[in-house]
C-alpha cells in the first residue's frame, strides 16, 4: 500500500524501517534527536528508538565520523547525518581516507558498512560556505558508494539500499526537495545501487542527470517537446558506481547526449559522463555530449546571481537545442 | 580508585580569577551613552531584519544577537581602530559595533550591490575591511585558526617587516560550540606556542543551536580549562552588563598589548531569540526565557545611565526614536539599491575577472576589458 | 594584571595524581618472564626488520619501537583478550604483544601475501582481527576518534544489544604529537559526553618526528590538563620500567570496566632511534640518548628478574638465542612467501571484488566467479 | 647562468629567492626549520631567514593552514607546506573552503595570496593512506589555482609564479622527483601559470600529461617511435587554469589523443580533459580520447601492487596503440 508523503518521510521511513528489523543500526549527528533533526528528517525517532540509538552530538564532525567508522569496524551499522555535506569537508580525512579504505588496508578484515547522509547543493541563498556539491568531490575515491536520489520514491528505496550495503555508502539529499511529496509504499523496499532509471522515453537526445537537477531535465523535455525534440531523461540514482551502460544504450538510440550536473564542471562527475560516453559511443554521436553545469564560482548569497549561477531548464534547453542542432 | 569527583571537583576553577583586573574605570558619560546608543542601533537593525526577511526581502539564514550586544560593543570598545576583528555567522553586531554603516549591512542582508560583500557574502559572511572586520564566517570553529593568522600576521608586520615592537591585538570571537571543533583546539595551541596576541572570546550563550552547553561540552567544572590545556591565560567576564564587561576587556587588552600572547574569555550571555529564524526553540522553557530577558544588556546600561543622571527617560526616547528613524531609512536605501549585475557573478573568483562558464568552453581568465585576456 | 605565573604555574598537576591506584601486585614469576620474553621478540623483530628494510626487502616507512616495548607489553597485559585496541603508525610493538605471529607481522614488512594484511597495509598499518588489533593507522590522531568508535561498539553490543552490561574496555595509543590533531581533542569531548569505556594513552617518547615536546605541544606543566579540559580522569605512568607501568595500567583498566567512563593516561618513555629509519637525530644530543639508553626497560626487567632470583643470567642468554631462532626463522619464512597475486589489487577495494579498471572501460563488480556481476 | 641542481634545490631556490626580494614572504609547515624540512626542500633557510620565517610548527594543518590564510588576507604571502598532500585532508575545509573563497565571499576586499605545497602522489610503498593524488580532489574547486612540476626547471618558475601569484596556489611536488637533476637557471624566472609546454612534437598521436607522469610518457613515446608512431607529449604544467588550447592545437594535428593522469579516473583531471578535447575536437578525432589512470583501488603497500596499480609506460603505449589502432 503507498501513500503520498514528503521526501524527509521517506528518509525517515527507510530508517526507521532498518532500525526496527536490525538492533545493529543506529542514528547520531548534531541535532538529530532531541530537535528531531535541523531539517525534521527524525523526527520522532527519539520517542521510538531512545536515546542509545538515536544519538546527539557536539559540533564534531570528525569526531563523530570516526566514531562511526570505529563502531562498523565492530560490525555497528551507524547511519552518521552531516547537517549539511557542506560541514563534511572538515572531516573529509575520515570519511575519505578511513571509511573506503580500511577494508583494503586490512587485507580485508575489517568492513566498515557506514552510511553518512545530508543535505548537499544549494538550499537557496546560503552563501559559499553552505552550498557545496560534495558529489564530484567524493566520487573519485574508490571504496565508497554514492547515491542521490531525486524524490521520495528513491529516497526511500536508495537509502533503504545503503543502510543494508555491506559497504560505505554516501547518500546526498537536498534541503529543498525534503518537503516535495511523492507516492511512497508503506512496506520497505530496495533500489539497486549502481542502477539508473528512465525517466522519460525520447528518440532525439539523451539527458542524463543526478539528483535534484534531474527535475529541471524533465521541464527542459516539456519545453523541448513543443519545438518537436524528443528528450529521453536519465536519472543515475547512483553517481558511484555509475550505471554508464544505461546511458550508452540510450545515446546509441538517441545519438545525442547532455550532462546536467550541478556540481563545478572541471574534473566533475559531469566530465566523467561525458568522456565515458564519448568512449562507448563515438560512432554513434552526431555532436560532442553538451554539459551544464553550475558556473565555476563559489556559490553567491544574492538571489539573482545564485539563481544565474545554477542549472536551470533553460541552459538545459540551450544545450539540447545545440547538440541536436545539425543532427 | 578514580572517581569524577576525586579528579575534577566538578565546581574547580583553575586560579586564573584572582589575577584578572587591572582596575580599569569607566569612561566618560558621552562614551556611555554612545555604548547606549550602539546596542540599540545593533537591537534596533536586527529586528528590522527579521521583519525583511518575513517579507523575503533577505534570504538565507539569518542568526540574530538579541541579548548579547553587550558583549560586541562591550569589547570592541577595548580596542584601538587598527585592531583586527574576527568572528563566526552570528556576525551583525560586530560588524555594526566595529563601525559598518547598518545600510550598508542592510544592503548586504539584501543582495544588493551595495551590500559590505556586494551582495555575495550574506548574513554570515560580513566583512568590512577599512574597519578592519574580517568576517563573518559560516563554518564552526573555521575563523580560529584564521584569527591566530590575523594575529601572526600584526606581529610579524610590526616585528619582521617594520622592527618595531608589536601595537596590534585581534579578537577572535567564537560560540560556546565551537570549542567542539578541533579548528579550535589546533589554533590555541599554535597561538600559544607561537606567542601570538590573540584573545579568543567564547561567546557563551549557553546553546549550540538547540542542545544545551551541558549537553555536547565537556569540562571540569569551568570553560577555562579548555585554555588551561593549553597553559594559555583565561578569565570569566560578564556579559550582560557592559559596565562589568568593558573594563574586564579593557584591562586584559591593555595586558595583551603589552606582553604579546594569546588568551581566552568564557564570557557569559544568553541568545534571546531562536537559533535563526526558523528555530521553535523547544529545548528551553518559556521561564528560563523571561528569567534572561529580564536581564537585558541594553535596559541594564539605560537604567545605569538614567540613576546615575546621565540621561532621562525621555532622552533614551528620543535615542530610540532615531535609532528608528536611522534604520528605516537604512531599509529605505538598502531595498533601492540594485540588485548585483550578473556579471559579478565572475567578479572576485579570482583577482582577474574569471569566466564566464558557458557550457561550451571552460572558463578563462577575462581582462576587465571585458575582452579574452592576451 | 594576567601572567603564566600567577595563572599557571608552570609546575602545576591537576589534583588527578594522588588517587591513581587501587594496589595492584605485580603477576607471578612465569607472567613476568613472558613479559621480558615478548619485549626481547619486539626489540628482534625490529632489529632484523630494520636490516631487511636495508636489504630492500622491506619498504615504505619503518617506524621501530625501540625502548617503548615496556608500554605495549605492559599496558596490554592490563586487558582481556576481548578487548579492542588500535594505535598510530608506530605498531608492531602493540600488535606482536596483542598475540600477532611475528612471521606473519614480518611477511606483512615484505609485502607478501601471508602477512597479517595481506601486504596491502604494511608497516603503518598492521591489522589483526583474531587479537581485536583494530591497526595500525597512518594519520596522525586519525584513530583517536575510531577508538572511541570501537568503545562506543563494546558498550552498544552489550548493553543495548544483549542488555547486559558493559565488559570491555578499550586503548587507543596515541603520540605526544598527535595531541595538536583536532582529532584528538572532538574524541576526548565525544568519549566524556558519552561515557564511552575508551583509554587514550599518550605514549610521551618527548618528541615529534624532529621536534621535541616543549617546541609544540604548550600545556601548563603537565599534559594531564588536556584530559582535565575535558572533566577526564587523567594520570602519568612510567612507561620504562613495566613494574611499574602493569600495575598503574592494571588499576585503570579495572576501574575503567567496573565504572565506563573514558580516561588519559601520559605514559613516559624513550624513542632510542630516530623517528624513522631515514632520521639521523641532529636534533638532540648523544648524551641524550645514552642516558636514555641507560634506561632500557629490556634491561630493567632482566635485572629485576635476576635480583628476584627468577632468572639466571644464563635463562635470559637462552632466551635470547631462542628469540633469535624464532625470529631468524620469521624472516625465511617472510621471504618464502610469496608477494600477492596481481588479482589482489581488486579484492577488498569493495566487500564484492571491483574491477580491473583497464583503461578501456569504467571498472565493475565482479563475480568470484570471475565473471562479471549478473 | 645555469647548472645543475636537484629538483628540491631548485624549490629552495625559489622560496629563498622570493624571499630575499620580498619580506611578506614566510615559510611555515611541520619541520621546515630546525629538521631542514622533512625531505630537505627547506635545507639552509632557517639559518639564512631565521626562526621568524621559517616556522616549525606542530602536527596541526587545519591550525597553521588557517593561520596562513589570516595572515595572507592582512597582506602577507604565506608558503605553506604540507609534508604531504595526504595530510591536507584533516585542513580541507581551510584549503577549500576558506582560502579560495574568501575574495568572493568578502566582495572582492579580502585577497588571499598564499601558496600550499608539499609531496603528491605515491611516494613508494607507503600504503593507502599516503599516497594520495589530491588533484583531481581539489582542482574540481573554483578560486584556487593548481600548479605540478615535472622537473627542476619547471620546479623553480612554476613555484616562483606560484609565490608571485595574488590567488592561492596549490603546488604539487613529487617525493620520487625531489632528488631528480636538471639544468636550472641561477637567477629567477617565472613560468606563467596556466600554459602547457610541448616536450616532444609528433604527429600521429598527442600525449598529455601532469607531474611525474610525463617522463612515462616520453619513455613511450620513444618506445612508439621504434614502431613508428610518433608521439607529440604535452606537459600541462597547470592544471588549473587548464591549457586546454595547446592540448586542442596539438589533437587537430594528430587527430589522436591520449591522456595519462596519475590519480583514479573518476571524476578526474583526466576525464575532464578527455571531456574538453572531445567537445573542442569532435570532428578532428579519429577515435576517442584514451586515458591512462592509477588503478580505481587504494593505494597497495606490497611492491608489486603498487608497481602495477600506478600509470607506466607500458600502459601508456598500449593506450596509443589502441587510439591509433585504425586511423
Ligand atoms: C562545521 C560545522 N558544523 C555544523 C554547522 C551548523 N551550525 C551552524 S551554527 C551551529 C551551532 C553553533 O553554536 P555556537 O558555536 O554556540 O554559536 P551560537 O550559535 O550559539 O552563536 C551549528 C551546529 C556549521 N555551520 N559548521
Ligand atoms: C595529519 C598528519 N600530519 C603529518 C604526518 C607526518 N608524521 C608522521 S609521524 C609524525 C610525528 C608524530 O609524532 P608523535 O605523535 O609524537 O608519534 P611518535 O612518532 O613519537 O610515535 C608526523 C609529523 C602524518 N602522518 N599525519
Ligand atoms: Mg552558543
Ligand atoms: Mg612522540
Amino acid at each position: 500500500m503507498s501513500r503520498t508523503i514528503e521526501f524527509r518521510d521517506a528518509l525517515r521511513e527507510a530508517m526507521s524501517g532498518e532500525m526496527r528489523e536490525d538492533p545493529r543500526i543506529f542514528l547520531i549527528g548534531e541535532e538529530v534527536a532531541q530537535y528531531d533533526g535541523a531539517y525534521k528528517v527524525s523526527r520522532g525517532m527519539l520517542e521510538e528508538f531512545g536515546p542509545r540509538r538515536i544519538i546527539d552530538t557536539p559540533i564534531s564532525e570528525t569526531g563523530f565520523a570516526g566514531l562511526g567508522i570505529g563502531a562498523a569496524m565492530m560490525g555497528l551499522r551507524p547511519i552518521v547525518e552531516f547537517m549539511s555535506w557542506s560541514f563534511s569537508l572538515v572531516a573529509a580525512d575520515q570519511i575519505l581516507n578511513n571509511a573506503p579504505k580500511m577494508l583494503y588496508m586490512s587485507g580485508g578484515q575489517f568492513r566498515v558498512p557506514i552510511v553518512f547522509r545530508g543535505n548537499d547543493g544549494a538550499g537557496g541563498q546560503l552563501g559559499s560556505t553552505h552550498s557545496w556539491c560534495v558529489e564530484s568531490l567524493y566520487a573519485n575515491v574508490p571504496g565508497l558508494k554514492m547515491v542521490i536520489p531525486s524524490d521520495p520514491y528513491d529516497a526511500k528505496g536508495l537509502l533503504t539500499a545503503a543502510i543494508r550495503d555491506p559497504d560505505p555508502v554516501f547518500c546526498l539529499e537536498s534541503e529543498r526537495m525534503l518537503s516535495m511529496t511523492g507516492e511512497v509504499p508503506e512496506e520497505s523496499y530496495e533500489l539497486p545501487i549502481g542502477q539508473a532509471v528512465i525517466r522519460r522515453e525520447g528518440a532525439d537526445c539523451t539527458i542524463v542527470s543526478f539528483g535534484r537537477p534531474v527535475h529541471f531535465c524533465m521541464e527542459a523535455a516539456e519545453e523541448l517537446a513543443k519545438e518537436g525534440i524528443d528528450c529521453e531523461v536519465i536519472d543515475g540514482r547512483s553517481i558511484k558506481p555509475l550505471d554508464i551502460d544505461t546511458v550508452t544504450a540510450s545515446v546509441r538510440k538517441t545519438n545525442c547526449c547532455v550532462v546536467v550536473d550541478q556540481s563545478w564542471s572541471f574534473a566533475s562527475v559531469g566530465s566523467e559522463v561525458a568522456a565515458e560516453v564519448h568512449r562507448y559511443c563515438f560512432d554513434d554521436l552526431d555532436n560532442h555530449v553538451h554539459r551544464v553545469h553550475s558556473d565555476d564560482v563559489p556559490a553567491p548569497y544574492a538571489h539573482n546571481l545564485e539563481a544565474e549561477m545554477l542549472p536551470n531548464a533553460r541552459k538545459i534547453c540551450e544545450a539540447v537545442r545545440s547538440v541536436t542542432y545539425n543532427a | 580508585m578514580l572517581t569524577d569527583q576525586t579528579t575534577v571537583p566538578s565546581s574547580s576553577r583553575p586560579s586564573t580569577q584572582a589575577h584578572a583586573n587591572e582596575k580599569v574605570p569607566l569612561p566618560g558619560p558621552e562614551v556611555l551613552v554612545k555604548w547606549l546608543r550602539d546596542m540599540k542601533l545593533i537591537r534596533e537593525f536586527e529586528v528590522r531584519a527579521m521583519q525583511a526577511y518575513q517579507n523575503k526581502l533577505a534570504g538565507g539564514f539569518l542568526h540574530v544577537y538579541n541579548g548579547q550586544e553587550a558583549v560586541a560593543v562591550g569589547c570592541l570598545a577595548a580596542l584601538e581602530p587598527h585592531d583586527p576583528v574576527i568572528t563566526a555567522y552570528r556576525d551583525h553586531g560586530h560588524a555594526l559595533a566595529r563601525g559598518l554603516d547598518p545600510k550598508v549591512g542592510m544592503a548586504e542582508l539584501f543582495g544588493r550591490i551595495d551590500g559590505c560583500a556586494k551582495g555575495k557574502g550574506g548574513s554570515m559572511h560580513f566583512f568590512d575591511a577599512p574597519n578592519h572586520m574580517y568576517g563573518g564566517h559560516g563554518i564552526v570553529g573555521a575563523q580560529t585558526p584564521v584569527g591566530a593568522g590575523l594575529a601572526f600576521a600584526t606581529m610579524y608586520e610590526d616585528e619582521v617587516i617594520n622592527s618595531k615592537s608589536n601595537s596590534r591585538v585581534t579578537l577572535c570571537f567564537l560560540g560556546d560550540g565551537a570549542l567542539n571543533q578541533g579548528a579550535f583546539h589546533e589554533a590555541a595551541n599554535l597561538a600559544q606556542v607561537l606567542g601570538l596576541p590573540v584573545i579568543y572570546i567564547v561567546e557563551n550563550n549557553r546553546y549550540a543551536m538547540g542542545t544545551a552547553i551541558e549537553r555536547c561540552t565537556s569540562s571540569a567544572g569551568s570553560l577555562l580549562h579548555k585554555a588551561v590545556a593549553y597553559g594559555m591565560d583565561a578569565i570569566e567576564i560578564d556579559g550582560m552588563d557592559i559596565t562589568k564587561t568593558y573594563p574586564a576587556m579593557k584591562a586584559l587588552v591593555n595586558d595583551i598589548r603589552a606582553n604579546p600572547r594569546p588568551a581566552f574569555v568564557d564570557i557569559d550571555c544568553y541568545r534571546f531569540k531562536g537559533h535563526s529564524v526558523s528555530d521553535p526553540r523547544k529545548y528551553r522553557t518559556h521561564e528560563e526565557e523571561q528569567e534572561n530577558e529580564a536581564n537585558d544588556p541594553i535596559d541594564n546600561l539605560a537604567k545605569f545611565l538614567m540613576s546615575s543622571g546621565v540621561m532621562e527617560e525621555n532622552d533614551v526616547k528620543t535615542m530610540s526614536k532615531e535609532i528608528r528613524t536611522e534604520i528605516r531609512a537604512a531599509v529605505k536605501w538598502a531595498e533601492e539599491s540594485p540588485p548585483p549585475d550578473l556579471d559579478e557573478l565572475y567578479h572576485d573568483v579570482y583577482v582577474d575577472k574569471w569566466g564566464p562558464y558557458t557550457g561550451t568552453s571552460l572558463p578563462k581568465f577575462m581582462d576587465e576589458s571585458s575582452g579574452e585576456k592576451a
